[in-house]
């Protein structure tokens, strides 16, 4: 078993003060209506995931979260401001970062420069030692073409720099596909290790065994809606009603 | 080049009519059939001829670029020199009109070959640059080479006696000469984009890689299409060059092919008669106002902005999504 | 005294240094070029009309309001970079979801226009844009006369292109703009203001432009045509250093330069094809041409 | 040489400008079978299959079909001996319906079809065995939808109706199921099951409980070598892979 | 009776300035001048650009003909668009009166009793640069020229009059056309040697390589620089400062005499402050010709009116006394002018300096020699 320290918190509602509060958020994309009313919230330095099929409309709350889909509307609350109305850069700047599913590693940009690309968007973010002691493999590979890295190095490079930019809220969209299963269990030790430096975390994933092993809460999305909430300590009592929603 | 309405995929669920033609469409060619017939008595002929002669080019270049989904940028070398060849072929070698426009066809078909088996290599707007550096080649060529005559062109072309009998001295006759070239030149288009091999050229545009994996060597495909744009400009800029007894540099210049693209954009690329439109409401404009100089290129500027800003469809792309009917 | 196919030497060199004068105003404005589409992915053509802009706007200052030459070279690309910023947010913002083949039409349109309104204002003869005291008479440096307004072409560009491949290339800035080019989205969700970058970088390209079309004022006719046919050319410059390269633009600009310069010796007729000849082949044995990254 | 193998790759090589992404594999396929090709990210999965389709041309090593040296074809001619692939991204011609993409593969058994001075109503007669080969994938009620609107468990199923409508004798899947939810898994899964009767079957797939239902044979790659070939169970307990892929955690 | 005449030039492009709005004036200020109203002449004018283009120049001119009553065509400088007119003129039996264009053939082997070829032509260019330069000491030559057909021609006629004179070709060098940097082939022609440097181009590449000539130093090197083809408008746009020394053939200088000054101011308060070209001048000389003709007729038969334009004597404020050949040759006085120094110059437009003057019976390609089918 991958060895993580689960620090065990309290049930259903967040515990900690909210950092993140989604209220009835809806999504398009063009004129296709992807999100119905997406709720959930997230406390301060907690890990939540969002679990679903595909096209439930995981990967689109994330990206309406980041302001980077381009009609929303709905309530969504960072540390008390309403967000839904700003441009995504303005969303950053409040210290949201977000790591996206394709991972979006820049090919024109050297292994150094995708990790220094992210501007500081407030104090207090890791230093560039502390991601490499967290990712020692980016080290080598400084100087390389950012996509020549293999797919697990690209996922580590994609979580890396946004650690650098003091972003408390960190929006991880599948960390785990495609990567071969040592791989997976590397990136599950890491977010355990975030959570202890103090990130918020909101994990998309399509694997629960492995949200299973860092969470503290899952919200499970479907047809653009968050249909249940189930705290990751009563997983096993729900285990069932799970593989109903994913259709295991 | 994928718009978000593609006309061509619309043509599946259409009621299709008698010549295997949706109804409507056969409605449209009658129409535009008995409008041609009566449109010299109405109109100045050699008016109407060159509208002819631009929208069977238009439509040829659409053939490549709506329906092949490949944007030449240097469709003027086809045109131009078909132009060249069957002007000189009328006047100095004295063939009869129809013989030289063969002759000027099948040079632009040896031409488009030539140069379509190098361009088609190549994607997107590398092709686009390829063939027009093709053309600028051959607008070089043409610049300085002996028998076109440099910038004075190939003038006084006989318009001669069609099969050596019918005299096409008169614009009335020679226009229905001209006529029976434009409605057999897209009628041909028409069947090239609706038989198998129109299917084939699709499923090209649609996804490469995929038909290449189905076992399509696609390559030929594309130089087939290319050829047959490239022969089929070709077929217009001869008769052109019948029409107006004149072969000259304008037809190889660079701005030719920027022309064909407006008239194809305006009109409606991917659509079987926005060429037309298009061709119709260029030369209308550059016939008429060439009074007023520099506000032309002005107005035509100001058409190419609107059209690409406003509606990107074209004139009749616009119309079918409205009738929602491929046209 | 040895002689290269017949050519002596020194007519030689005086050729290649022509070529290389010829080759700065390639080099800078297929960077404009470059620059514009690497991030924009809009193929430029109005940026012959805005290379034609900096001459007129290099006369205007002198004739309306006596301003000369020196002020002109720094004065003139900001507002040009200006006019094509306007252009950028009112009009060419509006294309970027699309096929390269609109913003092409759109800037051919724009080209159009700009070039339409000059003529009918400025007639064709061209206006006459005496050159600065500075920049008349010349040296002899033995084996030609080289007038030092042509010099100074070759300095100035030398300058504006390495300067902007510094930034671009080592400068942080320039990796946003790298970055940019690939995945604006993903940019801007880090919070830089990419529609700010990219109005920017269009302005910057068509200064670039501007700027080119300064150093062309003394040395051409000051003419609304100047661009037309250059910019054909310099399209081909920039489809044989790979679009968007920014290195391979300014290699290439110069390179082909001094190219067309030999062919002006050897086979003048030929000068006039040899780029669109070298372009055909370069891209049929390197596609994306030759430093383009290969897609 | 092996009367059962229908493809084989010798010393097969591919480097990307002094990157050796494969390294010298020898790769036999026997007919009839589900061969899977697993390994880490970056082992040279993609690469290698892109070489046995001949998307990419190798720089060393020879690849030999049904007898035949293939190594210097063209991808259009491979498919025409009846060796044919998918996508890693689903590979369906958007704007038309999901009847006319299956008639697409099925025009190609009439030859080239460059004659396009005929109506396409000459294609209408392919039309019932379009439409059976949908059946046989569960896509008869979408036979006049647009590929573009179908969902994406259904677009891999077209996808593989029009691959079937070739009638191949080897098929090379690249992560049929990369992306796709359970039900749909099972459902493919259950299709390439029932289309290996009479067909060989080579497939780069992550997901192991798939490779260990589905395959026959496994070959292991990483970084860019063979690092284990054999069924299932044997491989799956080797320690070299269980470092390099598996991980101590799986099982 | 109502005579519909069409100025059928270039608005819009490289000769917009040398034979635009410019010859519309002109050719209006003739009928004005002719007081055509009050002899019963009802004269309208129409006009339109051909672009330069042989395609669109042929099309207008049809559709006049054919549908908007046009009699006559005025100006249609580039040769190539004046010989689509002259062939479709004879097609239509029209008159066209070219005062534009420069080809010689338009009275050689091109020749058509429906034209007269006014103002100039690339034989009278040739000539009265090339003999007028080498009587003058310049006897070796070296040739900048446009690699097109109209370049080739002036090259060749000039070099067959230097040779006929007594002077020597050193070599040529042909530029692309169009060209913008003239640099690469002007240090050729200043390596050669050559006392003159022949510019055998028109329009922007004249422009241009005479302003790069002067950045180069090659008349101030000592060699005289000779545009074969330029206008009074192409100095004013080069400037005194660049243009100063050069030396070209012209058939019309504003400054002449009375007559043409005081048609020449009449004319600048109409054409935006320009003085008239030598085309422009024609424009007007050859549409009161005509006017004459038509009076004198009193009907407008192309035939006719041709026959009398041919018979009758010319006289006109801006070329004096003149006569129209059977091929439609216009004679008349060409002149070689220097173009002044800065300080030489009065001001604006003051220009040319006469180097010499050229009688109609020498300035013209002799009869005999064009090949002219109608003067057999
Ligand atoms: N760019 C797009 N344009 C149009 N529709 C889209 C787009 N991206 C996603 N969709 C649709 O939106 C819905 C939700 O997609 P989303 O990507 O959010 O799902 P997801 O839950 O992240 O699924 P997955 O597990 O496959 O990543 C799906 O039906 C999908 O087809
Ligand atoms: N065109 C290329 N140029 C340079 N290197 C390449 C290229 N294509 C692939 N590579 C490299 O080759 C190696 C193998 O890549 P490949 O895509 O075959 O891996 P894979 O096994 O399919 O991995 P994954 O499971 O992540 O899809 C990688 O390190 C990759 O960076
Ligand atoms: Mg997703
Ligand atoms: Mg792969």
């Amino acid at each position: 078993m991958v060895e993580v320290e689960l620090t065990s918190r309290p049930a259903a509602a967040p515990s900690a003060r909210p950092l993140l509060r989604v209220d009835g958020l809806q999504g398009w994309y063009g004129e296709s209506h992807v999100l119905h009313g997406v709720s959930f919230e997230v406390g301060e330095g907690e890990v939540v995931t969002l679990l679903g099929r595909n096209g439930a409309g995981k990967t689109t709350t994330l990206k309406a979260v980041m302001g980077i889909l381009s009609r929303r509307s709905g309530s969504v609350t960072y540390d008390g401001r309403e967000t839904i109305k700003l441009p995504s850069r303005l969303i950053a700047q409040m210290g949201i970062a977000y790591c996206p599913e394709e991972r979006a590693i820049f090919s024109s940009l050297s292994v150094e420069e995708n990790l220094m690309l992210p501007p500081q968007v407030r104090p207090g973010g890791l230093s560039v030692e502390q991601i490499f002691e967290l990712f020692p493999n980016l080290k080598e590979r400084l100087s390389s073409q950012g996509t020549k890295l293999s797919g697990g190095e690209q996922q580590m490079l994609a979580i890396g720099r946004i650690l650098r930019t003091g972003s408390k809220l960190l929006l991880l969209d599948e960390p785990t596909e495609g990567l071969a299963p040592v791989i997976v269990q590397q990136i599950g030790r890491t977010i355990a290790r975030l959570k202890e430096e103090g990130f918020t975390i909101v994990l998309v994933e399509q694997n629960f065994h492995f949200a299973a092993l860092v969470a503290d809460r899952h919200y499970v999305v479907e047809q653009g809606r968050v249909i249940d909430t189930i705290p990751n300590d009563e997983l096993d009592a729900n285990i069932d009603k799970l593989h109903a929603y994913l259709g295991v | 080049m994928t718009t978000d309405t593609n006309p061509i995929a619309m043509a599946a669920i259409t009621s299709v009519g008698a010549a295997g033609m949706p109804r409507h469409h056969f409605a449209i060619f009658a129409a535009l059939f008995v409008f041609l017939i009566a449109a010299p008595f109405l109109l100045y002929p050699i008016f109407v001829m060159k509208v002819l002669c631009f929208a069977l080019f238009a439509c040829a270049f659409n053939l490549l670029l709506g329906y092949g989904g490949l944007l030449s940028f240097g469709h003027a070398a086809y045109f131009g020199m078909a132009s060249y060849v069957s002007a000189h072929a009328a006047k100095v070698w004295g063939l009869t009109p129809e013989l030289a426009i063969i002759a000027g066809t099948l040079v632009a078909a040896v031409l488009g070959l030539a140069i379509g088996s190098l361009a088609i290599r190549r994607h997107g707007i590398y092709f686009a640059m390829v063939t027009l550096a093709f053309a600028q080649m051959i607008y070089f060529f043409s610049l300085q080479a002996a028998f076109t005559g440099g910038e004075d062109g190939i003038q006084a072309v006989p318009r001669g006696h069609l099969f050596g009998l019918i005299d096409l001295r008169s614009s009335e006759v020679l226009y229905f000469f001209v006529l029976a070239i434009f409605f057999a030149g897209i009628l041909l288009i028409y069947r090239i984009i609706h038989s198998p091999f129109g299917q084939v050229l699709k499923a090209i545009r649609e996804n490469e890689p995929r038909a290449i994996s189905l076992g399509y060597r696609v390559n030929r495909y594309k130089l087939a299409v290319f050829v047959l744009s490239a022969t089929l400009a070709g077929v217009a800029g001869a008769t052109k060059a019948i029409v107006f007894q004149l072969a000259s540099l304008t037809d190889v210049y660079w701005t030719m092919s920027g022309e064909v693209v407006l008239m194809t954009l305006l009109g409606g690329m991917g659509t079987v008669f926005g060429p037309i439109v298009g061709a119709a409401v260029i030369v209308t404009m550059q016939n008429y106002l060439a009074t007023f100089g520099d506000w032309v290129t002005i107005g035509q500027g100001i058409i190419f902005v609107v059209a690409v800003l406003l509606f990107r469809e074209g004139i009749i792309g616009v119309l079918a999504k409205w009738i929602r009917k491929p046209l | 005294m040895f002689e290269l196919l017949g050519i002596p030497p020194q007519v030689l060199f005086g050729q290649l240094l022509l070529g290389l004068i010829n080759g700065s105003f390639y080099a800078v404005l297929s960077l404009g070029l470059a620059v514009i589409f690497g991030l924009l992915n809009i193929i430029n053509f109005t940026h012959g009309a805005q290379y034609m802009l900096g001459a007129f706007g290099a006369w205007m200052l002198l004739n309306y309001l006596g301003v000369g030459y020196w002020w002109a070279v720094f004065i003139v690309p900001p507002i040009v970079g200006v006019t094509g910023i306007v252009l950028e947010r009112v009009l060419i913002r509006r294309l970027y979801h699309l096929d390269h083949l609109y913003g092409l039409l759109l800037t051919f349109g724009l080209a159009l226009i700009i070039v339409g309104f000059f003529r009918q204002f400025f007639g064709v003869s061209g206006l006459p844009y005496p050159p600065p005291p500075l920049l008349t008479g010349g040296h002899n440096l033995g084996f030609m006369y080289l007038p030092n307004s042509r010099a100074w072409v070759i300095v100035a560009s030398l300058i504006v292109c390495l300067a902007t491949w510094f930034i671009i290339e080592k400068t942080r800035l320039g990796a946003y703009l790298r970055a940019a080019t690939e995945n604006p989205v993903m940019v801007g969700a880090f919070g830089i203001n990419v529609p700010l970058l990219v109005t920017l970088t269009y302005g910057f390209g068509v200064a670039l432009a501007g700027f080119a079309g300064v150093l062309a004022a003394p040395i051409y006719a000051v003419n609304p045509n100047m661009g037309a046919d250059l910019i054909i050319v310099v399209f081909a410059v920039v489809v044989i250093g790979g679009m968007g390269s920014i290195l391979g633009s300014i290699l290439t600009g110069f390179g082909l330069g001094l190219i067309e310069g030999l062919t002006r010796v050897f086979y003048p007729e030929g000068s006039a094809v040899v780029i669109f000849v070298i372009m055909a082949l370069v891209l049929l044995v390197k596609p994306a041409g030759l430093f383009g990254r290969s897609v | 040489m092996n009367s059962g193998a229908i493809l084989e790759a010798a010393g097969l090589t591919k480097e990307f400008g002094g990157f050796v992404a494969v390294n010298n594999v020898n790769l036999t396929v026997e007919r009839g079978s589900i061969h899977a090709l697993i390994g880490p990210n970056g082992a040279g999965k993609t690469t290698l299959f892109n070489l046995l389709t001949k998307f990419l041309q190798p720089t060393r090593g020879a690849i030999r079909y049904q007898g035949r040296d293939i190594t210097r074809m063209q991808p259009a001619d491979i498919a025409r001996l009846g060796l044919v692939r998918s996508f890693q991204i689903s590979a369906v011609f958007p704007h038309m319906t999901a009847l006319e993409n299956v008639r697409i593969a099925l025009q190609r058994r009439r030859g080239d079809s460059f004659d396009f001075w005929r109506s396409e109503k000459v294609l209408s007669k392919l039309n019932s065995e379009g439409a059976a080969l949908l059946a046989d994938v569960g896509l008869t009620e979408f036979s006049d939808i647009r590929a573009s609107d179908l969902p994406y468990g259904r677009k891999r199923a077209l996808e593989i109706a029009t691959t079937l409508a070739l009638n191949p004798e080897m098929l090379l899947l690249d992560e049929p199921m990369a992306g796709m939810a359970q039900e749909d898994i099972e459902r493919i899964s259950a299709l390439i099951r029932r289309i290996s009767k009479n067909r060989t079957i080579l497939m780069v797939e992550h997901n192991l409980s798939v490779v260990a239902s589905l395959s026959n044979r496994i070959t292991v790659l990483a970084r860019g070598k063979v690092l284990a070939e054999g069924d299932y169970a044997a491989v799956s307990k080797d320690p070299r892979v269980i470092e390099a892929y598996i991980g101590a955690g799986h099982g | 009776t109502d005579v519909k005449i069409g100025v059928l030039n270039d608005r819009s492009g490289i000769y917009a300035d040398i034979a635009g709005e410019g010859s519309v004036i002109a050719a209006q200020m003739a009928a004005e001048d002719f007081k055509a109203a009050d002899k019963g002449i009802n004269v309208s004018i129409v006009s339109a650009d051909h672009q330069n283009k042989p395609d669109v120049g042929s099309n207008i001119a049809r559709q006049w003909y054919d549908t908007e009553n046009v009699d006559v065509i005025a100006d249609v400088p580039t040769s190539s668009v004046a010989l689509a007119v002259n062939e479709i003129t004879k097609e239509k039996n029209k008159i066209f009166l070219a005062s534009g264009p420069a080809s010689s053939d338009l009275t050689g082997k091109a020749c058509s009793p429906n034209t007269v070829h006014w103002t100039y032509d690339t034989w009278a260019l040739a000539n009265g640069t090339g003999s007028a330069m080498v009587a003058q000491g310049g006897d070796s030559w070296f040739f900048v020229t446009a690699d097109y057909a109209f370049g080739h021609a002036l090259e060749r006629d000039t070099s067959a009059v230097v040779e006929a004179s007594g002077g020597k070709v050193l070599g040529a060098v042909r530029h692309p056309f169009p060209g913008q940097d003239f640099s690469s082939f002007l240090l050729q022609a200043q390596g050669s040697g050559a006392k003159v440097v022949g510019l055998a181009n028109a329009g922007g590449d004249t422009i241009n390589a005479v302003k790069q000539a002067s950045e180069f130093g090659i008349t101030q090197g000592g060699q005289a620089l000779a545009a074969l083809l330029m206008f009074i408008n192409d100095v004013h746009a080069l400037g005194l400062d660049v243009a100063q020394g050069l030396v070209l053939t012209g058939a019309f200088y504003w400054d002449k005499n009375d007559q043409t000054r005081e048609f020449s101011a009449r004319f600048q308060e109409r054409n935006a402050g320009q003085k008239p070209s030598m085309i422009e001048a024609g424009v007007y000389a050859s549409v009161l010709h005509y006017l004459k003709a038509v009076e004198a007729v009193g009907d407008k038969d192309a035939a006719k009116v041709m026959a009398k334009m041919k018979e009758m004597p010319t006289d006109d404020p801006l070329f004096g006394k003149g006569t129209i050949r059977a091929d439609g040759r216009k004679l008349h006085e060409m002149y070689l002018f220097r173009v002044k120094k800065p300080d030489q110059s009065k001001g604006p437009w003051d220009y040319f300096e006469t180097v010499a003057t050229i009688p109609a019976d020498k300035a013209f390609r002799p009869l005999a020699d064009g090949g002219c089918p109608l003067v057999k």
